[in-house]
């Protein structure tokens, strides 16, 4: 049962991320919400490959005979979230085109394309 | 070289369909060319009709783009006022509609079975 | 070494070295960035046509990274492949030679285009990486790698949108938008591969597709990768980013965003035909997508008779042809578990769709070229503002006549023999679909003659005294997707044969996408 | 961005060489231990931040320059994609100094080991090559947010 722990916390960060992209009205809110939801997920891979009492997949000084937890979704992870700060710093940084041209941040306001 | 395209329930050909086109065109053109008798140039019959108004300047005769299907846009007014309220343009509701059509859709998969 | 083994990574790393070359070359000669930009996508091009006649004569090819041998997929003693591969059947190189003629036409028009702009140099180095992203979709074996690109061209493309976002808003609130929405939907994407990496401990496309049972887990991967990709392609309901980026991106960029749409059309097709197949139910799936069709054909066309703004006019009839491809291959899925009707008309209605993403991608890329000629010109995009530049521009007036009767699937244009392949099918499948499709091929004629009316035709305006014809490389990119058209137009026999019914059958027969990687199981 | 005040100046000015070092370290030392290239060139890239906030954005332009960046970010690119295309004798990205003796060379040890620098082929070079992408982008990223949030700023107040 504690195992699944980290599956609630993954429910709770991507529904959090969900609930601020649609209800929050602040861009730089937006942006936070998606790095909530790219945390989750990122969680949830990290916690598929995770086995009880294993040690980190790295032979250099790791105690003998313990198992290992697998290194795929790790890979996988670390990818993920290469991809998650250039996203973030691209929406950061349009954020602030915006601003610079709007005046404000708020999404009822920024929406010149429209209909 | 026809070009022979199977539809299931026929056939397509282009180059058929242009060599159709043009026996029909020059057809076309004979028919006319032998001409209407009470025609006459330049007469009256060359003015365009528009009830006896005077005929506006070329510049102010073009039409704009939104006057282009005025009528088609008043008449399904129904249809557009709500459609174009949908286009916020907000981000938010961009977000929602993902949110919401993936929820149904998860809905309809697993349901289905 | 024998470079003909290693044609499928070429393609790509090619664009990738000289994607990483133009900031170099930049600070020495600013100019031959977009020269070596044309280069390396014309070199790219020659590579996917060569790759395009290997694969339909020999079969399917592989090409795996860092093994020992390119086509070495299982090392010894491995039952599944755990090394990151491209995996290229008929499908694929369908869509990577458009990919690949419309980013060369792409950079060949931005030669003149961008002359405007300043920072051209990255301008080049994300159309590039956008073109690498484009075809790593299409041609990846692997679905962990397939997220990989598509962050590489959702991000690209968002650059490339808001380029002139530091001068202007729109551009700017289009990227935003566009970032937001897709990475959402890349991050429901990646979660849908960690279900199936935890379900199947495989990666490998092909792998999972031979031993998916779909269960419970399955279920939801389906469910959240096909309404993201959807969107990716511009589905209505989650259709209204397109018009926001479509029209705030430069001209060349916007063709280039139809082929990454495309890419995740593509992606939808690969997930619920090579990886699911049969598995699935396939007639609530297959009406799933044929009503997304639906919508998209329907409400897209509406709204785009409304449009002032002649791209975002364009982008509306973007959605609203997808809803073609939707519908044919809809139609093909939802009869898929069946081979009698499959064989009388499920096979038609889906070479009818996959023939019109190609027609699409040739004739909407010409117009929205057509429509940056315009911009480049006077200046606007407003249809309000223009009018009488026929006098002006006879070329690109031509070019334009001959896209929208394209669209709106006037004969002898290739339009036409997509759509009436899908009409003929689907008929016989239901009957009001067809009708409907018929319907919003007039409303989309109707909206073209509304363009070409207010722009184009009607006396010479003073403010456009200065207009002139757009520069050659323009109207090379335009002269060469107009011929393309006009080439599909008069011989779709040779097409729909050659190269639409072979990717068909390889979406439709799943054990020959497995069987390349497992080898024949 | 104003500079802050004197302490957290000479803070900076003792701590960012040590951030620096750590982040090489990390780079290079991919290939044995957690971390890497990406991992690396972000601990390095925070070392810029720090500097940039401490010092401001006007007084840091004197040492922190955006077009040296965008070069080595050019150069760490080119270095990576370069050691694909030389595998491909074999295949795209094949590791051919893995076990050939010469540089990165030597076989590595199967099991619990203490770890040698000199293993893994084509690894630790496309780690420093990352790491030198990375680490630029980052110095990239902080100097033109910082340069676009001064300019919104002179607007604010205007």
């Amino acid at each position: 049962m504690i195992g699944n722990l980290p599956y609630v916390v993954v429910v709770i960060s991507i529904g959090l991320g969900i609930y601020t992209l649609m209800f929050k009205r602040n861009l730089i809110k937006i942006a936070i919400g998606i790095c909530l939801i790219e945390n989750g997920v990122n969680l949830f891979l990290i916690t598929l490959g995770y086995r009880k009492g294993a040690v980190a997949p790295i032979y250099t000084y790791a105690p003998s005979g313990q198992a290992m937890v697998l290194p795929t979704p790790q890979a996988l992870t670390l990818t993920s979230i290469v991809i998650g700060i250039a996203t973030t710093a691209l929406i950061l940084s349009i954020a602030m085109m915006i601003y610079k041209h709007y005046g404000t941040l708020d999404t009822d306001q920024v929406r010149r394309l429209k209909g | 070289m026809l070009g022979l395209l199977e539809t299931g329930s026929g056939f397509w050909s282009a180059i058929i369909w242009i060599l159709l086109v043009l026996v029909i065109g020059n057809l076309v053109i004979y028919i006319r060319n032998k001409g209407e008798d009470s025609y006459k140039k330049n007469t009256e019959q060359d003015k365009p009709f528009i009830s006896g108004n005077p005929e506006e300047s070329k510049e102010s005769s073009h039409l704009s783009a939104s006057h282009i299907y005025w009528g088609f846009t008043e008449a399904l007014k129904g249809y557009y006022n709500p459609l174009v309220k949908m286009h916020t343009g907000n981000i938010n509701d961009y977000s929602s509609w993902i949110i919401v059509i993936t929820a149904i859709i998860l809905i309809m998969v697993g349901v289905s079975g | 070494m024998n470079l003909s083994n290693h044609i499928p990574i070429l393609i790509i790393a090619i664009p990738l070295l000289a994607a990483f070359l133009v900031p170099l070359i930049s600070r020495i000669n600013k100019k031959a960035t977009g020269i070596l930009t044309t280069l390396a996508l014309s070199v790219s091009l020659l590579l996917t046509i060569v790759l395009a006649v290997k694969i339909l004569t020999v079969g399917p090819q592989v090409y795996v990274f860092g093994a020992t041998s390119p086509s070495l997929t299982l090392p010894s003693g491995l039952k599944f492949p755990i090394r990151i591969m491209f995996q290229i059947d008929a499908m694929s190189i369908f869509m990577g030679l458009i990919t690949a003629v419309v980013s060369f036409l792409g950079a060949t028009y931005s030669l003149s285009f961008t002359k405007k702009y300043d920072g051209v140099d990255k301008y080049y180095s994300l159309l590039l990486l956008l073109t690498v992203g484009i075809f790593g979709m299409e041609f990846t074996g692997d679905i962990f790698n397939f997220f990989v690109f598509l962050e590489i061209a959702s991000i690209a493309s968002v650059a490339l949108i808001s380029f002139r976002g530091v001068d202007l808003g729109e551009p700017a609130e289009a990227g935003f938008k566009y970032m937001v929405v897709s990475s959402v939907s890349a991050l429901m994407v990646l979660f849908a591969i960690g279900i199936f990496y935890g379900e199947y401990d495989v990666l490998n496309i092909a792998a999972i597709a031979s031993v998916i049972k779909y269960s419970q887990l399955d279920k939801i991967a389906l469910g959240l990768l096909m309404p993201v990709l959807a969107m990716k392609a511009g589905a209505v309901p989650m259709h209204m980013w397109t018009p926001d980026a479509y029209s705030e991106a430069p001209a060349p960029i916007t063709m280039m965003l139809v082929a990454a749409s495309q890419a995740s059309l593509y992606a939808l097709f690969r997930v619920v035909f090579s990886l699911y197949n049969i598995s699935l139910n396939t007639l609530t799936v297959g009406w799933i997508i044929i009503i997304f069709g639906l919508l998209s054909m329907f409400i897209g066309v509406t709204m785009a008779i409304i449009q002032k703004d002649i791209k975002r006019l364009m982008a509306y009839h973007a959605i609203s042809q997808t809803g073609y491809m939707l519908l044919g291959v809809g139609v093909g899925l939802a009869v898929l578990a069946n081979p009698e009707a499959l064989k009388n008309y499920g096979i038609t209605a889906m070479e009818g769709g996959i023939f019109h993403i190609m027609n699409h991608a040739m004739y909407k890329g010409l117009l929205f070229l057509t429509a940056g000629a315009l911009f480049f010109r006077t200046g606007t995009r407003d249809l309000n503002k223009m009018g009488g530049l026929a006098h002006y521009m006879k070329y690109t007036t031509i070019f334009f006549i001959i896209g929208a009767a394209a669209i709106a699937g006037l004969p002898p244009f290739n339009g036409f023999a997509s759509k009436l392949l899908i009409y003929e099918s689907v008929y016989k499948f239901n009957p009001l679909l067809s009708i409907i499709a018929m319907v919003v091929s007039i409303l989309t004629l109707a909206s073209f003659v509304k363009v070409f009316h207010s722009a184009f035709l009607g006396p010479k305006l003073p403010q456009f005294k200065e207009v002139k014809e757009v520069p050659r490389s323009m109207v090379f990119a335009m002269a060469v997707l107009s011929c393309i058209i006009i080439f599909f137009g008069l011989f779709p026999d040779l097409i729909v044969k050659n190269l639409v019914h072979p990717a068909v059958m390889s979406l439709i027969e799943q054990l020959q996408y497995t069987g390349t990687v497992l080898g024949g199981m | 961005m104003k500079e802050m005040s004197r302490i957290i100046k000479t803070v900076t000015n003792f701590v960012y060489g040590f951030i620096i070092i750590f982040g090489f370290y990390i780079i290079v030392h991919g290939h044995l231990t957690p971390g890497g290239g990406f991992q690396g060139g972000a601990v390095v890239g925070s070392a810029f931040a720090l500097l940039l906030i401490s010092y401001g954005s006007m007084n840091s332009n004197k040492f922190l320059k955006e077009d040296i960046f965008s070069l080595f970010e050019g150069f760490g690119l080119i270095l990576f994609i370069v050691l694909g295309f030389s595998g491909l004798g074999i295949t795209f990205f094949y590791n051919f100094l893995a076990n050939s003796g010469g540089w990165f060379g030597d076989t590595a040890v199967i099991g619990v080991n203490p770890g040698d620098m000199n293993t893994a082929g084509v690894i630790p070079l496309m780690n420093i090559a990352v790491g030198l992408e990375v680490l630029s982008a980052f110095g990239v990223i902080v100097l033109t947010m910082a340069r676009g949030a001064e300019f919104t700023k002179k607007k604010e107040n205007s």
